[in-house]
């Protein structure tokens, strides 16, 4: 199965990224944008075939790599799930 | 006309597959003749990659030979990864420098990493370990839109992969010109540190010896889009496969680690990296210059992406692999060292009696060519060339005065061709392996060798502009400055790697440049018997028929036997100001004259080779009898820009009383004469070193002293350091800030 | 005192660090490779810079999961000196070691020079050679030094004297003009809360030697010989 | 209105910080991984409401800074769009 998940920072957090990001907008000459934050993006792809031993093991993926809670959110979707 | 003998499955070759491939209907018929059949597409696809300008050098061959190449401390020439030589107690210094200027544009940060992966690779394949980086970048206008896209991903790319690594980025050049619009150059410098009896070189030998493949898997990275124009090979794919690498420094430092422990072992024969043209060049240069053949079985190639075809893996370019001939009987051994790094390892192929490339994929013999037709066979054209009428001298005072000299050396130092690279270098971890003893900003950069007293110095230089007016003068001054900055910190100039830069070679007058600057290059080598070990050629550097200036890069490396006798460009307080060579105002293609009238016209300033090496010896002889230490050698912007570089560096300021010179100031402050340099000593030595060069008949004037925190100039208002500081950082923040 | 320099894929201050443990301590450092469980016994643990693992994904984070760390992290609990410099300062806030987490620069990009920072306790095994409140010069090189924590673990850091180092001006001064990266609260470096364990994005084995430009980073080295023998 | 952006790199292009990932979900026990993918993902906040116009913005976006087409895909969606 094929797994999506992305990783946000916490709102609060300073995202040093999206502020670049939105500067850089500004000196395309593209206005009208508010905010920008950037994450991260990872696909997984898992041997199992069972949703919820996938979303177990997902869980655990991100718990203790993909994301620092301390920082960051994470959110998953299955595919096909 | 026979038929091939390998595998016809393959598509058939149409003169469009042959166009395609940038194979010319002449060396296509000349490849049959070799063959003594038609090849296959396979065969087509590795002729292709080995008789490119970029593996076969067939437009430059003939006039890099003109080149010296040797010396008594020259251990290996051009002709092998990269040049070796001998730095005394045992150990050798291997370098090399090379271009990564097309991906550079296309994907700034992945191209111009990837281009410092690569001329590592080029070092550590040879035994050493790197223990030094340079960049030489020529960005177009700074007003062009690309322009700061371009900057920012180059450097970041170049300081990812280097910092990663940790190899310690020291030195480099930056220049802006807007015939690098389209255009731009990223040549990338390493040098590493061997032990002068463990070097390894890549000439196979033997018969039946394993082949082993180490490193990331085989990918279809950069397989060159126009090879891919056969339909036969575009059909699962609706994307257009990328030209561009991705660089993964961190494998690098892996199979950087995992070869030198390996090295330490005495199993392996031949090795080699897999540079542009992956396994086809590294299996077919192992075998032409051992004279052996090479059998590879590509089903054993650690892959990844499935279905690749015996095409696709013969001309990937994926990055950080390896291809070695091992001692028979020693792979497990070997094995284990790259499994410990955990990095593949697979034995692909054996070394043959029969003379030939032989590739085998899935049962079928894919590929079956003699090696000598691929390699020493390859074409090597004498293309026609027109030399330049070099433009006439302009005399001094034929340039305008523009106002105060304080201001004109304001503007000048925060142009973006004489602003501090602060905002680059500082990007680039200069300081790791903990030997760094000159941080960038100095005439060359020097490291420690660790564990002992002796110091490497190396540097970057070319100046496009002079190239552009008169290649020949341009090609010496090139190498002429690299020698001098070598000397301004104390070092005795070793030998030297070029990168050399230019447009279409079928352009007489391009070829004609080329000429030129191999032809001024020989003569300053020849004068300071500074040899050429290494070097990398780029051409067809243009766009819509507009090529670049002439850019012969230089790298060069000296040696400094104590490190208490070197020299930095930091002023100090209380010390006399010397000034050593003519001063002559050269005007012509001055960095002044293109801030007074917008242009740069007229001859360069030309080299005198044996008044630059008088006074260079004697330069260095000062240092190593500890009469001075703060030296700074004259090139862009002259002797004030010079003698203000000084001041900044040191925090001191100086002040000139009065002009000894019949010039008019700005001929004397801005011109550009060649063979000088700047000595700040004690008034003490300041006599001494008189009478030595009233001896040696060197033209010496005192033209400062130093002290305080301003700039003081006869009929100037002071200009404060913090003032001139600020001028010379701003730019490049400021730049980056819009 | 015996010193051990940890060893992961991608490390590049090992030798750094070793060399200049070497010239203080008089004994050559144990180099200890990540792929082992068991450690030598060492009266000090360095975890030192570089790009463990390419630094991808987030620095650290990989190092943080391989078995070495597992052993780190025992051995500190049980008291070990531990110092983490750079990228193993990295390490230890992902291995939960040390509170918050070094994000990427303010200006997003890689940084090495010379900064000021100012040990605010002398009374550690790590600083004690040092001048209380006198700002020393050192290098930084790191991309993701910008250090953070939510302010209530900011405000339990400060109330219990954890923070080791700050960025601050040449005259000691702490403020944003002389925050190189970012980092909250000019934080360069930090204590755990038995004070045995030290991280820190300066490099001090870098400036330990007058021959590159310096020797502000060899008192911290010098401490910890004073109080470990 | 709030635009949701992935980048990703093109099939066939290496990804170094997946493969990393891959490598060390390994070495945290967690068996079952076939793959790892690694791409970025970045929300933008726009003060536009039409959507069309919207999309031409981020069009704009993607293209000119968010992702280089010579390696990376990219894909969008529009919140309540
Ligand atoms: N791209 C770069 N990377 C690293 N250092 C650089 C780069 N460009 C310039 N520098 C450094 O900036 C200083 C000034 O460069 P340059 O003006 O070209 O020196 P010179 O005229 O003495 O050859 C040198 O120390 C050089 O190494
Ligand atoms: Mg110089």
């Amino acid at each position: 199965m094929k797994a999506r998940v992305t990783v946000t920072l916490k709102t609060g957090v300073l995202d040093p990224q999206g502020k670049a990001i939105a500067h850089a907008l500004g000196s395309l000459g593209i206005d009208g944008v508010d905010g920008v934050r950037q994450g991260k993006y990872i696909e997984v792809e898992l041997a199992e075939t069972d949703p919820e031993r996938a979303k177990a093991t997902l869980e655990r993926i991100c718990k203790e790599l993909l994301a620092n809670p301390v920082i960051e959110n994470y959110r998953y979707e299955l595919e096909g799930a | 006309m026979t038929e091939p003998t390998t595998d016809r499955t393959e598509p058939t070759i149409t003169p469009e597959t042959i166009a395609a491939h940038g194979v010319k209907p002449d060396e296509y018929e000349h490849l049959v003749s070799l063959l003594g059949r038609t090849p296959n597409l396979t065969e087509l696809g590795i002729f292709s990659v080995m008789w490119s300008e970029h593996c076969s050098y067939k437009s430059s061959k003939v006039w890099l030979k003109t080149l010296p190449t040797e010396g008594p401390h020259v251990i290996q020439g051009p002709g092998e990864n990269a040049g070796v030589v001998d730095l005394g107690d045992g150990l050798a210094a291997i370098f090399k420098m090379e271009s990564h200027n097309h991906p550079s544009y296309i994907e700034p940060y992945q191209g111009a990493a990837t281009g410092v992966g690569g001329i590592m690779r080029d070092i550590f394949t040879m035994g050493a370990r790197p223990v030094a980086n340079l960049n030489a970048l020529r960005f177009g206008s700074p007003h062009h839109a690309k322009t700061r896209r371009l900057i920012s991903g180059v450097v970041s790319g170049i300081g990812d992969y280097g910092n990663c690594i940790g190899v310690p980025t020291v030195g480099g050049e930056t220049n802006f010109d807007p015939r690098y619009n389209n255009n731009i150059l990223v040549n990338a410098m390493c040098v590493g540190l061997a032990p002068s009896d463990r070097i390894f070189y890549s000439a196979a030998a033997g018969s039946g010896n394993p082949v082993v493949y180490v490193g990331s898997k085989t990918g279809r990275d950069g397989i060159h889009g126009a090879t891919m124009a056969s339909a036969e090979f575009d059909d699962q794919s609706e994307e257009k496969r990328p030209t561009v690498q991705v660089g993964d420094p961190f494998t690098e430092k892996l199979l950087l680690e995992a070869c030198l422990e390996l090295m330490q072992q005495d199993t392996i024969i031949a090795i080699q990296d897999m540079g542009a043209a992956g396994l086809t060049s590294s299996s077919v240069e192992m075998a032409s210059k051992g004279g052996v053949g090479i059998r590879l079985d590509l089903d054993h190639v650690p892959q990844r992406e499935s279905g690749m075809t015996a095409y696709e893996m013969m001309l990937s370019e994926s990055q950080e692999r390896m291809l070695m001939v091992l001692r028979p009987g020693s792979e497990p051994q070997a094995e284990a060292i790259f499994r410990k790094w955990e990095l593949d390892f697979a034995v692909i192929g054996t070394t043959t009696e029969t003379g030939r490339l032989e590739i085998m994929h899935q049962g079928a013999l894919k590929a079956d060519l003699p090696i000598p037709a691929l390699a020493d066979e390859a074409p090597s054209y004498e293309r026609p060339y027109q030399l330049r009428k070099p433009p006439a001298m302009i005399a001094p005072d034929m340039v305008p005065a523009r106002g105060s000299i304080a201001d004109t050396l304001l503007e000048l130092m925060g142009s973006p061709n004489l602003c501090s690279r602060r905002w680059i270098w500082e990007q680039y971890d200069h300081m790791v392996m903990g030997d760094t003893v000159q941080r960038p900003g100095g005439d060359a950069a020097l490291i420690r060798i660790h564990g002992t007293n002796k110091g490497l110095a190396s540097t970057c230089d070319v100046t496009p502009r002079y190239c552009q007016a008169d290649p020949f003068e341009g090609g010496k001054q090139a190498i002429a400055e690299s020698w001098r900055n070598l000397t301004a910190v104390g070092a005795d100039p070793l030998a030297v790697t070029d990168c050399l830069n230019f447009g279409n070679p079928e352009r007489p007058e391009i070829m004609g440049e080329f000429v030129g600057c191999i032809q001024g290059m020989a003569q300053a080598c020849h004068a300071f018997a500074f040899p050429v070990v290494s070097g990398n050629v780029s051409l067809y550097n243009e766009t819509n028929g507009v090529a670049i200036p002439p850019t012969p890069g230089i790298g060069a490396i000296g040696l400094i036997a104590d490190l208490a006798q070197s020299a930095t460009i930091a002023l100090k307080p209380d010390q006399v100001i010397l000034k050593l060579g003519k001063t002559r105002g050269h005007l012509g293609q001055s960095l002044y004259q293109e801030l007074a009238t917008g242009s740069y016209n007229g001859a360069p300033p030309s080299v005198d080779l044996e008044q630059e090496k008088h006074i260079g010896d004697f330069v260095r002889s000062l240092i190593r009898k500890d009469l001075c230490h703060t030296v700074h050698d004259l090139s862009d912007g002259g002797l004030l820009v010079g003698l203000a570089e000084m001041a900044l560096a040191g925090g001191t300021g100086f002040t000139i009383d009065e002009l000894k010179t019949d010039l008019s100031p700005h001929a004397y402050y801005f011109g550009e004469d060649q063979g000088r340099y700047l000595l700040a000593v004690s008034a003490e030595n300041a006599n001494i070193i008189d009478e030595c060069a009233l001896a040696a008949s060197i033209e010496l004037t005192e033209i400062a002293r130093s002290g305080g925190d301003a700039i003081t100039l006869p009929h100037e208002s002071p200009l404060p350091l913090a003032a001139l500081r600020s001028a010379h950082e701003a730019w490049f923040p400021g730049y980056f800030a819009e | 005192m015996k010193a051990g320099v940890v060893v992961f894929p991608g490390s590049n201050c090992d030798r750094d660090a070793a060399v200049t443990l070497q010239a203080v301590t008089g004994h050559p450092a144990e180099m200890i490779w990540h792929g082992d469980t068991d450690m030598p016994d060492c009266d000090l643990i360095v975890v030192p810079g570089g790009f463990s693992y390419g630094d991808y994904l987030r620095s650290g984070a990989m190092a943080a999961h391989s078995p070495i760390c597992r052993t780190i992290v025992e051995k500190a609990k049980r008291g070990v000196p531990v110092l983490g410099i750079c990228n193993g300062f990295q390490i230890l806030t992902e291995t939960g070691l040390l509170p918050g987490i070094l994000m990427r620069n303010a200006s997003l990009r890689f940084i090495c020079k010379d900064v000021y920072i100012r040990p605010e306790r002398t009374d550690t095994i790590f600083a004690a050679a040092y001048e209380a409140g006198k700002a020393i010069r050192i290098p930084i090189a790191h991309k993701d030094g910008n250090y953070f924590a939510d302010r209530e673990t900011l405000d339990r850091l400060d109330g219990d004297g954890l923070v080791a180092f700050r960025y601050c001006t040449e005259q000691g001064e702490v403020s944003d003009a002389a925050n190189p990266n970012g980092s909250q609260r000019n934080i360069a470096g930090l204590y755990s809360e038995n004070g045995r364990i030290l991280g820190m994005m300066p490099h001090p084995e870098r400036l330990a030697d007058a021959m590159l430009g310096g020797v502000d980073g060899r008192p911290l080295f010098q401490s910890l010989v004073n109080s470990i023998h």
